[in-house]
This record gives C-alpha cells, structure tokens and sequence, in this order.
C-alpha cells in the first residue's frame, strides 16, 4: 500500500470557510458565504477521509448553515423560522469572530519572537531549605494522590462515540439510499426524510444525496421553487446495471 | 509607632513579593500584611506605577486576582545573557489560535474554545499546559469542567503587565453576541435568558 | 539608539541582581552589560540612594566588590512571618500529585512528570524542594536535565526505606497508562492523531 500523505490546509470548518472566502477575495457576509457554499460542499466531501471523527459533526453543522443561506439567496420568496434565520447570522458573526482571532495569534506570535519579555525571580531564592512535611502524610496518602493522577488518563467516552454514531449513520443513509434506488428509479426528498427524527436526521439525508450526486450514482432534480426534490438513479447508474 | 507607620505598605508589598518569586495572591498578601484588599490593590498600583520610571529595573505583572514582579521586559537582552536561555520551540498554527482565544476570553471552558474555532482544541490545549502557558482550574460553577486562563509565564513571555497590555484587547475580550444583545435591551431586561432576546433583534423590527 | 539608552544602566544591574539569588562582583555585572566596573559603581549608589525611599521594599547589600538585593530590613517581620506560614500550609492538590508521581516514579525528569500529569509542574516541584519533601540531581544521561528523587527524610517520615515500600508499587508505578502519556509528550502539534482523546475529554460528558 503507497504512503498516504495528509496534506490539509485548514484544520476545522471555519478555517476553511475563512480560505475559501478569503481566496476570493470577499469579505465575510450573507452574499459571500452563499457563494462558496459549494465549494466547500466539495473540500468536505473530497477530504472527508481526512477529518477527525471529533470534527467532523461540526463540518456537517456548518455544511448545513451553508446549505440554508445558500437556498435562501436563490430563492428570495423561501420562508425560514425565526430559529433558521438566527442559525445563518450567528455562522457570519462567528466566521467574524474566527478570523479576528487567527489574526490575533499571529500578533502573539510576532510578540513571542521579539526579545521584550520579563523574568521570574523563583520562590524563596536563597532561602535555606528546610524539612517541613505536611501534616498527616502517609504512604496511603500518596497512594490516593498517585492514584488520582492515573485516573486523569484519557478513557474513550460518550462523546466521540456518539460522533461515530452519526458518521456511520450518514454512511448507512447512503447505501440504503442506494438500495432503495435500485429498487425502484425514482425517490422524492420528502418521501425520504418522512421518518427524519431530528434535524440532524434531515441534514444526514441531505448529505447524503449529495455525496450520492458526487458520486454520480445519482441525478437530483426541482419542478417548481416549492416543489419536492426528485432523486433518480442517473444514467451512467442505469448503464452500469444494464451492463452487469 | 513613628517608624513603623513610615514604611508604606507598597514598601511591604515589594518585599513580599520579591520573597515569595512566585505569583501571590491579594488575598494572601491582605492576611500577611492584615490590611484590607483595597488597600493592597492600591499599593499594587502605586508599585507599578514605580516600575514605570526608566531607572526601575522591575516590572509587575498581573494576572486576575494575582500578582508577580519579574524583571523590565526591555531589558531580557542583558539578563538572557546571564541565564541559562530555554529556548522555546515554535508553537503550530492550531496550538496559538488557542492560545489567542485563552489569553483574550480566560477563564474560558473547553466547550467555549471548541465554538470560537470551530475544531476540537484538546490536544493544543494539553500542549499549552504542558508548556505553562496556560493554567487550568475546575470551573466554580461546574466541577466536571475545566477553565482555562493565561499564565503568568504566558505575560512574562510577551513582555507585558496584564491581558490589558494585549493588541486589541478592548475588542477581543468580549463576546460579539453579548455586545449586540447589550445594545438592543435596555438595563431592564438584562437578566433575560438569552433565547428571549435575539441578536438580530433589530433587522425584525 | 534612543530607546536603548533611556533604560539606564541602574535598570539594568537591578533586573540582574532580582534574578540572582546570590552576591554578584561588580567584575561579572561590567562584563554582562559592557560597561566600566566605574560606570557600575555610579548604578549600584543610585540604586542605593532608590531604596532608601520609604516607599521601597528592597535594599541593596554591599559586600567588598560584591552586591546583592534583599528585603528592606524594617520588613523582616513580615518577610519571617510568610516564610514559616508558607511552610506550616498543607500542599495544594496540585503539589499532592507531584509528590506522590516523584515518589511513585522517582528518579524522573520534570518532563516525565509534566506529561504524567499534563500539566507544567515547575511550581509544585519548587515548593517540594524548598519542604525537603524531594531531592534534585543532574541525570547521569542528559546533563541538560534534572532528575527527581523522594528524599531520605520523606522516606524516614513514611516508615519505608525505600520507594519499592509504598503501597501497590509494583503495579502502580509500571501502570500503562503511564507509558503511553510519557510517548504523547514529545510529539509535535503536527503529528499527533487528531483521534486522539485528550485527558479533560471526560469533563465533557
């Protein structure tokens, strides 16, 4: 197997809406996020392989945010809840807030080279060290205190596993969307999201789709601004079934 | 006593301080010199206020409740000569995003570092403790968290006093959502959780 | 250069003489800031003549050729009065756990230490010193190091003779979880599985 080299510019979904916008040459608002909706759609999909299961539910988040701004720009007459509407400011306010402080850190790590800095004196320099035990120390006390810092030691928890759980989850969606469309041609977004649970639910399946329409095993269609999106197996898909 | 009454309590404050090397706290520095903590803050600022002068060769550097005295930043070039110079090592992109985000908000959780960029930080953050660039305390309102501050080591570093001393403090110390929800509500509603008042507030109207 | 020389050489022989526990000759201070042992006698008198001020809390001890900073003497009760009180405080959690991994893992190096625990232990490992509680040598194999050892009258204390005595020491001090914290310490920010799962992870929960 060849060496797989990661290569990443950005670490986390900010940073790299931050390049993408910046790359533009744009500054961070409504109009601009909307724009490089898509291409970062793309960078998560292409580099997913590459992010951390810890990160990544903050990439599909923000993927979401993207996806509403993005349809609230192409289509004006859209109605969002007031909770929609907050979510798409509050990503502006803090893409705002990320890049004042990448800015910041660079400023710190300018300071940190320059030679201005002070020095400590250390505790009682030159006083004389003498023998003064706590009160009550005992082998059993170490023993407590050894064992406290053993217990500080990483465990697997919860969180990551719930991580894991949504990863797998939008990786089940796309082959039970891939099976139900073998099945039968033609779904529509509605149809599919029925059961959603949650909103995350909803955002997994939409993602989905897109990874689907990636992949091109799927072709995505809307009748009317209102109407339901169809999902169909594409063409190259029906070859390829006709072939085998 | 005459004597005694001369000497000021900036004067007791600069010894101890000198003694004891490491940060003190005024709390601590109140009970050793039984004086109130407002008349310890007030030598603090005289003292400091000392430092400034040119021929002073000190400097105090103060960190939340806590203070230290450490040598006049523009004079590291002569004292590093002297000392046996622990270099540092760069620190990564990730590791001083961190960093910015603990010195201007500290004491700041986790959780609030993880929003601010986006990312998991436990790693940079295990990095900067380790390093003394930052200290970690169990949050007072949840003992399961952890809070995060700057250090003492992290001001000595910088060459500066106080987190006031760090390059656009005034904007980066305060949460953009509070300062817009500070400005659309009056003193009346100030204690209103904060989903009753939306930081779009005014676009609605 | 102007900025350079408003910081006036009295400055600079008082940053040197704070970090300095010990008397310094005027020979050393001339040749650290390159200037005459004349031009240095005329800084020590000025300091000299700063702390006579009642305001000061530090004096200037003259010995022959050799200069020293200490605490103004009119201060010594209260400089006495914090030295037994910071010796008769029982140690901070932080301190606790020190001593128990210098105990557990003795000799160590404070870099062992930082990452058994994930934290900067310089402080904590001061105060044990300054108690008697540990001892410090150089390590036999890297002389830019030191390491940590518990100290003979800890052991006296304890009633053992050695650290093989302590409690469950066999396991505790070769637990795993020890390991593979000493190998996360020296890797870079650049590459260190992102899965990692940092030491706070679980306050999250």
């Amino acid at each position: 197997m060849p060496y797989h080299v990661r290569i990443r510019q950005f670490e986390g979904p900010l940073e790299l809406l931050l390049t993408l916008i910046e790359g533009r040459k744009l500054d961070i608002t409504q109009v601009s996020l909307a724009e490089v909706a898509d291409q970062y759609l793309e960078r998560l999909a292409s580099e997913r392989e590459s992010i951390s299961l810890s990160n990544l539910s903050e990439f599909l988040v923000i993927a979401a945010r993207l996806i509403l701004i993005k349809s609230k720009m192409l289509l004006p007459v859209l109605q969002f809840t007031d909770e929609e509407e907050e979510s798409m400011e509050d990503l502006e306010i803090r893409l705002i807030e990320y890049k004042r402080f990448k800015d910041a850190a660079e400023a710190i790590g300018k300071m940190l080279l320059n030679r201005k800095r002070s020095f400590p004196r250390e505790k009682f320099l030159g006083a004389p060290e003498t023998f003064s035990p706590p009160k009550g120390l005992s082998t059993d006390v170490l023993r407590r205190h050894f064992l406290s810092v053993l217990g500080d030691m990483p465990v697997k928890e919860a969180l990551i596993e719930e991580v894991i759980e949504e990863v797998v989850s939008l990786e089940e969606r796309i082959l039970t969307l891939q099976a139900s469309l073998r099945k039968r041609a033609e779904y529509g977004f509605r149809e599919l999201i029925a059961n959603a649970e949650d909103r995350m639910d909803v955002i997994v399946s939409f993602l989905a789709v897109l990874e689907l329409v990636k992949q091109r095993f799927v072709v995505v269609s809307q009748g009317n601004a209102f109407g339901d999106i169809r999902i169909a197996t594409s063409a190259v898909e029906s070859d390829r079934k006709k072939e085998s | 006593m005459k004597t005694e009454s001369a000497i000021s309590i900036q004067s007791k404050i600069e010894s101890l301080l000198f003694l004891h090397g490491e940060p003190i706290s005024v709390a601590r520095l109140s009970k050793a010199l039984s004086a109130s903590e407002a008349e310890i803050e007030v030598g603090l600022e005289d003292l400091a206020q000392r430092y400034v002068l040119p021929e002073s060769g000190l400097t105090l550097i103060r960190n939340g409740k806590n203070a230290e005295l450490a040598t006049r930043a523009e004079n590291a070039p002569d004292v590093e000569a002297m000392l046996v110079s622990d270099r540092e090592e760069t620190l990564g992109k990730a590791t001083m995003e961190t960093l910015s985000v603990v010195a201007y908000r500290g004491p700041v959780s986790r959780a609030s570092i993880d929003a601010i960029r986006g990312v998991n930080s436990s790693f940079a953050l295990r990095s900067l403790l380790l390093r003394g660039l930052i200290d970690r305390r169990p949050n007072p309102f949840d003992a399961r968290e952890f809070e995060y501050t700057p250090s003492f080591r992290l001001f000595e570093l910088l060459g500066i006093g106080s987190n006031g001393e760090l390059p656009e403090y005034a904007t980066l110390s305060r949460d953009p959502r509070l300062a817009a929800r500070e400005e659309h509500s009056d003193a009346t509603d100030a204690d209103v959780p904060e989903e009753d008042v939306p930081e779009d507030a005014r676009t609605e109207e």
